[in-house]
C-alpha cells in the first residue's frame, strides 16, 4: 500500500446533518485506489501555515472504479471550519491512505456489533459495507447513538449494511433514550445474544465504556480511535497512546494511533490512561 | 547556463546539497519514502537515538501553535541495537547519506552510542543532541552550559571516528559561547537551533495542553529567532555552521545560507508538506540558476552587513 | 450573577483590572485616545524613557513576520524631562494610571530617571527594562546576568519611593534565576518577557531586512515561549508575575492568568487592532461570568500540574 | 481631526489598470467625514494574524456627503494579493484618516506642479481636487509618468482636475519617452516657467531625484513619503526615516511618515540618507 500526496478536486461539499456535519467528496484517485476500511487521510486545510499541522479524517466511502472518496465531518474548531468553507471545483491537498484499517473477523463469525457514536458512524459505513460483502453470513446489528434525533444521518447511508438498527438518542428523540452504553446494557439485559465481535467507533468516554465491557465479557473488539495528529505517517511519534504493545521500545509502551492505528484490538490499549 | 553545482562542503563531509531533514520531524527516512526521493536530499538526519530504549513521554505529545507546534515526544526511540538492526539497513541499502542524532543521560552514554555506531557505512556524520537533561547534573541540560557541552563532545570524539556535529540548544545567554566551546572541544561542524521551551494551556479544563507541560517550540513561528542564532554561530566560529529552524520555503533556506550556513535541515514543516525539502532543494537550485550562481557555495555568506547596534 | 471583581493586587499595586499595555506599542497613552477608553485600562505602560533624549535606530525599524514582527526600533524617545513636560500630564489630567518604562546606559544612569519621576502623581509604578546594553561592560545587556540585573534593581530602588517592575528578557538560559535576583534586589513586581532577539534577510539584495540588522520578535508567534517563561518564574520567586508576549485575545490573557500572572501586558498585537486591550478586558470579563467565577484572583494561578519532566 | 476604526463594507474592487491596480470603494461614513487629501488609512487584510500588520493607502477619493472613500492600489505582495480578493459586501477593517495630508500653498501661487509616478497618482487626484477648489486661480500642470501606457490610470480620473498632463513612459508607448524627471528636465530646458510649487508622491527614485532638482533651484515641495508602517497611530516609531526635524528628541533626527508625514515639505527629509 502506497501512500500519496494527492491534489483532490472538490466535487461537492455539503452539510449532511444540520448546519455542523458535512460531506466532503473527493476526487482522489490515487487514494481511493489503495485505501481501506478504517484508513484514514490528512487534509491540508489551507495553503497558510496557520494552522499548521493536517487534520486527519477517516474515509466514509470509497469509490475505486469512480477513483472518489468521501469522509465526513464534523465542524469542532478552526480547521474543520475552513474546511467547510471550501468550494466545489477547487482542491485540496490530501495525504493517505494512512494507518491499518478495520480486520476482518474470522470467517465463521455469526453475530457482529458495530456501535457507532456520533460522527464515530463515518468511519464504520464502509466497515460494514465491507462486512457484508466479505462476511455475508454474519448478523451484523448497529448500535449507533447521538445527542438528539437531528444528530442522526440519514439512515440512507447505512440502513441497507446491516440486519438491524438500535438507535439510542440521549433526549429520546429517536429509539432509546439514554447514552448508547445504557441501551446495549438494555437490549443485553433483555436477553439479546452477545456477538462474537464488536467495532466501535465514536467519543473517548463511550469507546472507555463499551472496552471495559468487552473486555469483562472477552469479547474480541476493534476501536477506532483518535489522537492529536503530526505527520500520520509513523514519523514524529506524536499521536502516542498507552498501549499494551511491546514494540522493542520500552517497559512501558505506547501505540502511535497513526501508523499501529488508528483501529486497535481492544486489549492493546491502556483504557484506564487515556 | 545548464545547471548549478549545489554540493557544499562542511569540514570533514561533504553533500550533494545542502538541504537535510530534521532529526525527529522524519522518522527513519523510510515513512516518507512514498513521498520523497531519500536518496537526492544531502542527507537525512534520523530520530535521536539512545543507549536503551524509551517509551517517551506521556501524550498528549503535540500542540498546535500559531505558525507552528509544541511537542513533548520526549525522545522515544528502540534504542542503538534495535536501531543499527531493524532501522538503519534500510537507508544504508538504498545509499541514503545518514546523520544520526544522539543523546544519553550521562556522557559515557553519550559515548557508548558514538561508538557503537562507528562502523556503521552510510553514516557521515553523528548529530549530538546537547538538549538533554543530564541526569547526574540534577536534570539541568548538557547544552545550557559552556563545560558540560564540551565534556559530551570531548568524550563522544574519543569513541568515534565519524565526523561530529553538536546541535546547540537556543534557550541559553548567549549561544555563540556554547559554540565555541563544542568547537574547542573538537566538534566539526555546529548545528542550530534544536526547539525553544514552550508551553500550553486550557484554560476550560485548567490542564497542561501536553503530558509533560513542557515541550519545544518549532515551526515557522521561531524563523526569525533561528536566523539570528546562526548569524551570531556564524561569526563566533570557525567550523562550518547549519541552519535549523522554521525553514519551509526555499526563501527560508537561502536566508540561513545567506548569513552564513553551509546547509539547512528542514523540520516540522514535514508534517505539514512531506514533500518541503525536495521541494526546497529545487527551489534553491531554481534561485541560483535565476541569479546567475553557479556555484550554491558563492552565495553562502555573502550577506552584507556594515554594522550593528543595540536592539 | 451581576459582574466580577478584576481588581488584582500585584504587591504594593492595586490594579482595577489586570489588562495593561505594553511599552512601546502604545505611545504615551494619547495616541490611542480616540479608539480605547483609556481610564478603564488596568495600566498604560508608556514607551521607554532615559535620561537624555535618544534618536533610535536607522530605518526600517520594523519587519514584518510569521505571526509577528521584529522592531529595532531601539528606544528613541525625548528623555526624561520633555516626558514629564510633555507626555505625562495628558495621562495624569485623565487619570490613567501610568507605569513608567525606564532603561539607561548605566546604572546611575537608570537611578537618575528614577529620581527624577519620584514625585510624579498618578505613575503607579517603574518598570525596569534591563534588555539594555550595558554601555560600562562592553555592550553586553544588562539583563543577560543576575548580577548587574540585580544592580540596576538595587540602585533604582534607592532613588525612587514608586514600586518597582523589573522587566526580564528571555534570551537567558535560566529565566527563573534572573527572577530570583531581581526579586532578591528589592523589586516588588516582576515582568516577562520582553522581545526575543531576531532577524530577517532579503536574499535578493542580501542585505539584512533591519536598519540595525537585530531586532525583537513579538507577537503571536512568541506567546508559548513567553508562557512558559512566566511559568517558570511563577515557580521561582514570590513576588507578583505580569505575563507579557504575544497576547492577541481574552483567551491568550486567561493562559497567563492561568499560570500565574497576576496581570498581563498587550503589546504588538495593539498595531494590528488598535482595540485589541479593551476587547481582552471584556472577554476575560466574559469568561469568567460565564464560568461562575466572581473574583479574578480565584482563577489566577490555579493550572493544575502534576508533575513534569524533560521535553 | 478624530481617528477611527471602523468595519467598511466593500461597495466595489475591480482593477482598473491591467490585472494588477485596483480601485477598491468603501462605505466608511466616519472616516470619510474626517479625511483630507494626502492621508490615509490603514487596512487590516485579514482576520487572522499573518500577515500580522495592516497596510497603509492613500486617499484616491473622498465623498464626505456620500459617506465614502476610495483607494487605489497595486497588488505587489501578500497583503495586497489577499485585498484584491474581497468581494462586493464584505468588510475590511480600517483605521484612519491618518497623516497630516496635503497643505494648500499660498493664496497667491501661480504655478503649481503635480509630479506623479506609478500609482502615486492617486494620493494626488484629492490633492488636485482641492487644489482646483482652494486656489483656483494657480495654473495646475501634472506630470504623470509610468513604465508602459498600459500602466496608466484613465484620465478620466484627472483630465478636468488640471490645466495640462505631461505624460511619459519608459517605452514611449504615450507621451515623453523616458523616466519622469527627465520629462521635467526637457520641459524646463524647452523654457517652461518653473513651478512656485510641486507636489509629489511615486517610487522612491523618483522622489529623490525630484527633491534634489527642487531643493538645487530653490522650490517649496509637498511630498508623499512611504515607510514600512507598524502603528500608523506614532505610538510604535517604527516608520521613522531620516529627517532634518528636531522635535527634542535628538541630534539626528527621525522624522515619522505616519504622524509627521506621509507629507513633508521637500527639505525636512534627508534624501541622500533614504
Ligand atoms: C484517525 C482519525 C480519524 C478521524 N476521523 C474523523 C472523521 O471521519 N470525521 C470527523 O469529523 N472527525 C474525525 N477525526 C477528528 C478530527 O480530526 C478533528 O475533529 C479535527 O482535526 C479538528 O480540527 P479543528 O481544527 O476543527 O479543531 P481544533 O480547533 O484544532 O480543535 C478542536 C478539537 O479537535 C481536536 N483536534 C485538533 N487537531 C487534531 C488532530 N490533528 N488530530 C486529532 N484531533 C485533533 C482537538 O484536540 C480539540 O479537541 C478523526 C481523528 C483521527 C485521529
Ligand atoms: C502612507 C502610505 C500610503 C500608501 N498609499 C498607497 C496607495 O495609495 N496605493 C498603493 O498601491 N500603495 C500604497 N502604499 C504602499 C502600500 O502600503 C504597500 O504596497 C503595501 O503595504 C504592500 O503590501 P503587500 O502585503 O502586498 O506587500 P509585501 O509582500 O508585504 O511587500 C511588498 C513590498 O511592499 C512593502 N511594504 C510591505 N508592508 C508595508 C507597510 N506596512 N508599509 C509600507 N510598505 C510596505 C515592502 O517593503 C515590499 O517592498 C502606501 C504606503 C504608505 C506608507
Ligand atoms: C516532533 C519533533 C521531534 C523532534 N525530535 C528531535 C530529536 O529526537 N532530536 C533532536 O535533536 N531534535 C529533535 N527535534 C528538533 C528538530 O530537529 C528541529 O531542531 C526543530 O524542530 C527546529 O526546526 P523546525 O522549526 O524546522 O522544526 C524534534 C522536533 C519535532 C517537531
Ligand atoms: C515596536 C515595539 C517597541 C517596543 N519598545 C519597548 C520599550 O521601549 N521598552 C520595553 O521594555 N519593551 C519594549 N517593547 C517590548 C514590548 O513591550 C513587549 O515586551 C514585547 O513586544 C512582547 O509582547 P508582545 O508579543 O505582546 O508584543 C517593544 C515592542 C515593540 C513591538
Ligand atoms: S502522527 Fe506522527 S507518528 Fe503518528
Ligand atoms: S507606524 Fe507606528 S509610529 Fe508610525
Amino acid at each position: 500500500m502506497k501512500k500519496h500526496q494527492e491534489e483532490a478536486v472538490i466535487l461537492d461539499n455539503i452539510p449532511i446533518i444540520g448546519q455542523d456535519t458535512y460531506r466532503l467528496i473527493l476526487q482522489a484517485p490515487m487514494i481511493a485506489r489503495e485505501a481501506r476500511p478504517g484508513q484514514f487521510v490528512m487534509v491540508r486545510v489551507d495553503k497558510s501555515y496557520d494552522p499548521f499541522l493536517r487534520r486527519p479524517f477517516s474515509f466514509f466511502r470509497i469509490d475505486k472504479e469512480e477513483g472518489i472518496i468521501e469522509i465526513g465531518y464534523k465542524v469542532v474548531g478552526r480547521g474543520t471550519t475552513l474546511l467547510s468553507q471550501k468550494k466545489r471545483g477547487q482542491t485540496v491537498d490530501l495525504l493517505g491512505p494512512l494507518g491499518n484499517g478495520f480486520r476482518l473477523p474470522p470467517e465463521d463469525t455469526s453475530d457482529i456489533w458495530v456501535i457507532a457514536g456520533g460522527v464515530g458512524i463515518t468511519a464504520l459505513i464502509p466497515c460494514l459495507e465491507d462486512l457484508r460483502i466479505k462476511r455475508p453470513k454474519a448478523k451484523r446489528v448497529l448500535f449507533y447513538g447521538v445527542k438528539t434525533a437531528s444528530e442522526l444521518i440519514p439512515s440512507s447511508f447505512f440502513k441497507s449494511l446491516c440486519h438491524e438498527v438500535l438507535y439510542s438518542t440521549d433526549d429520546g428523540t429517536m429509539g432509546f433514550r439514554g447514552v448508547i452504553t445504557e441501551c446495549i446494557d438494555y437490549h443485553v439485559q433483555k436477553g439479546e445474544k452477545l456477538p462474537s465481535v464488536i467495532y466501535a467507533c465514536g467519543p473517548l468516554i463511550m469507546l472507555k465504556h463499551i472496552a471495559r465491557w468487552a473486555l469483562a465479557h472477552s469479547i474480541p473488539g476493534q476501536f477506532c480511535l483518535e489522537s492529536i495528529m503530526g505527520c500520520g505517517l509513523g514519523a514524529c511519534l506524536g499521536c502516542a497512546v498507552p498501549g499494551n504493545i511491546r514494540h522493542g521500545n520500552s517497559e512501558k509502551g505506547y501505540v502511535h494511533v497513526c501508523f499501529e492505528g488508528p483501529v486497535f484490538p481492544v486489549e492493546n490499549i491502556r483504557w484506564d490512561e487515556l | 547556463m545548464k545547471d548549478v553545482n549545489l554540493s557544499v562542503t562542511l569540514g570533514p563531509i561533504k553533500l550533494k546539497n545542502p538541504v537535510m531533514t530534521a532529526s525527529g520531524t522524519f522518522g527513519y527516512g523510510r515513512e516518507f519514502a512514498d513521498l520523497v526521493p531519500l536518496e537526492e536530499l544531502g542527507a537525512v538526519v534520523v530520530k535521536g537515538i539512545s543507549l536503551k530504549p524509551r517509551p517517551g513521554n506521556p501524550p498528549p505529545r503535540i500542540v498546535e501553535a500559531c505558525a507552528g507546534l509544541i511537542n513533548s515526544v520526549g525522545l522515544e526511540n528502540p534504542g542503538v541495537e534495535v536501531f543499527v538492526k531493524d532501522k538503519l539497513p534500510y537507508l544504508q541499502k538504498r545509499n541514503v547519506p545518514v546523520v544520526v542524532n544522539i543523546f544519553g543521560e550521562s556522557v559515557e552514554e553519550y559515548a557508548e552510542v558514538a561508538s557503537i555506531l562507528d562502523d556503521q557505512p552510510g553514516v557521515i556524520a553523528l548529530e549530538i543532541n546537547i538538549s538533554c537533561p543530564n541526569v547526574e547534573a540534577g536534570g539541568m541540560v548538557f547544552g545550557s552550559n559552556s563545560s558540560t557541552a564540551g565534556r559530551v563532545v570531548e568524550a563522544v570524539k574519543r569513541t568515534t571516528s565519524k565526523p561530529i556535529i553538536t546541535k546547540l540548544s537556543p534557550q541559553v545567554t548567549s549561544i555563540a559561547e556554547i559554540a565555541q566551546a563544542v568547537e574547542q572541544a573538537g566538534s566539526d561542524i555546529v548545528a542550530c537551533i534544536n526547539t525553544i521551551p514552550a508551553m500550553a494551556v486550557d484554560i476550560y479544563t485548567r490542564t497542561p495542553r501536553l503530558g509533560n507541560v513542557i515541550g519545544g517550540l518549532s515551526g515557522p513561528a521561531i524563523k526569525p529567532i533561528a536566523l539570528k542564532c546562526v548569524f551570531d554561530v556564524v561569526q563566533a566560529v570557525d567550523i562550518p555552521v547549519i541552519g535549523i529552524g522554521g525553514i519551509a520555503t526555499a526563501e527560508d533556506a537561502l536566508e540561513f545560507l545567506l548569513v552564513g550556513a553551509k546547509a539547512v535541515q528542514v523540520g516540522s514543516v514535514n508534517l505539514t508538506n512531506p514533500r518541503a525539502s525536495i521541494e526546497i532543494l529545487e527551489g534553491i537550485r531554481n534561485f541560483l540558476i535565476e541569479q546567475g550562481i553557479s556555484n550554491v557555495e558563492d552565495y553562502i555568506g555573502t550577506l552584507k552587513v556594515l554594522s550593528h547596534g543595540e536592539n
